[in-house]
């Protein structure tokens, strides 16, 4: 079991990425990949673009974790988190989570975890530049909500 | 650990100290991004670490009080205002985390 | 919004298809994406291919109400489901099930959905090749279960 | 609706038929693929039809028994068994799926 773990300003090739986690493995059944993408609005108010900043060193120690614990929890191959920092722009990739298995409700249910994960725990932070000038961008109860859902074992299988 | 630690501690180093960094808001109010800070005590606490910070100031005071959401990590690891920092240490300081 | 759906012989790339369905969509935050592919081994016995058989007409159809019924459930923009029928051979890519929404949540459920859905309800049928000769792939009744989850409001969001 | 689809049917249309489909372990076990199926009654159900067809002799009554899972699908739905069947229909019977 592999955990690999990215941080990076280069653009990445989700079908490559995917090709690449499961290569040779003929006992992988499943991958579930996710893709969050820079959106035009945020808020309600028009995004223009983005700079993501992160906390290297403790970056990629939290993914790693992150991944180890959906690994302990679920039966999966690898996992693969692959995020960027730096300017990015509306339509742009900023993060790709893949998770190979031999099934897929590991596999649909660890890349769930580890976004989630990710979203609350992860050291990056967005300055988002809107017409009203340039923010940071506030945490989501939405996002520790869905964290918190990982905890309360009546709620998920 | 406590002998441990004295005894390998080399005999010059009088002033302990930590590596503090500041990220993301944080770094831009406080206009630091990373400093060598001088540790008060053989081994402060985290809460005592910002209650110092706090002293420094008006946007220290604001950013750092007492409910204001941030968090800390030492040596790249989310901990506890009752967390016991040692020399050597890298402090970060950082608003909730908005990646994703 | 649009359900594309397409049964092919011909393997599919999960980065193109994925780039496609987004494309210039900057209200895209989200791409939830599903593939499985031929393992080498099922039910305990060694498979050394498969061939995928379909009833042409029924399953685009099947297919796309099964999307229709998604993104009647959650808020998504555009589905697709790309399936494979002929010959197949361990590792090869067998299924691709992707998702664009707004936010992350409803892009995963309606994924995941879409994959229980298909595996329960569109009409095809895997014969794969064992040491043993070849056999027809029974239903299974854990896909049944997976698919009846969606209808148990209790347990899922 | 009964009347309308009496009064536009041919008058010379004395054999209403309908396509059956057979697929997967059905095709193979049936050793037929499609045929045109004369319908014995105007509005015969998928009930009829399956009894019809487990009296062409044992691979049928076999396959088709009660209680073994195969499904019905009427011009490409599942339909149940007391589902009515047109003329003109396409019939397919096939095993529970198993794509994905």
């Amino acid at each position: 079991m592999t955990h690999f773990v990215r941080v990076q300003t280069a653009d990445f090739d989700l079908g490559v990425e995917v090709a690449t986690l499961r290569a040779g493995n003929p006992g992988v059944g499943a991958v579930a990949s996710f893709i969050g993408c820079v959106r035009d609005l945020n808020d309600g108010d028009a995004v223009s673009g983005m700079f993501l900043e992160h906390y290297p060193g403790m970056t990629e120690r939290e993914l790693t974790q992150i991944c180890e614990t959906a690994a302990a929890r679920w039966s999966v191959f690898d996992t693969l988190v692959v995020h960027r920092v730096g300017a990015l722009q509306p339509l742009d990739q900023i993060v790709l989570v893949a998770v190979s298995s031999a099934h897929r409700g590991d596999a649909f249910r660890a890349c769930e975890f580890i976004m989630d994960y990710l979203k609350t725990r992860a050291p990056f932070w967005k300055r988002e530049a809107t017409p009203a000038g340039s923010r940071w961008v506030e945490a989501r109860a939405s996002d520790d909500a869905a964290a918190a859902r990982w905890t309360d074992t009546s709620a998920v299988a | 650990m406590r002998i441990g630690f004295s005894y390998n501690r080399p005999m010059h180093e009088h002033a302990a100290s930590i590596q503090l960094v500041f990220l993301a808001r944080l770094r831009e109010r406080f206009g630091i991004a990373r400093e060598t800070y001088p540790l008060p005590v053989e081994q402060a606490s985290v809460a005592m670490l910002l209650s110092q910070l706090r002293a420094r100031g008006k946007v220290f005071a604001e950013e750092l009080a007492e409910g204001r959401a941030f968090r800390v990590a030492v040596n790249h690891t989310v901990v506890s205002p009752d967390h016991a920092i040692r020399s050597g240490d890298e402090v970060a300081i950082f608003p909730p985390v908005t990646g994703g």
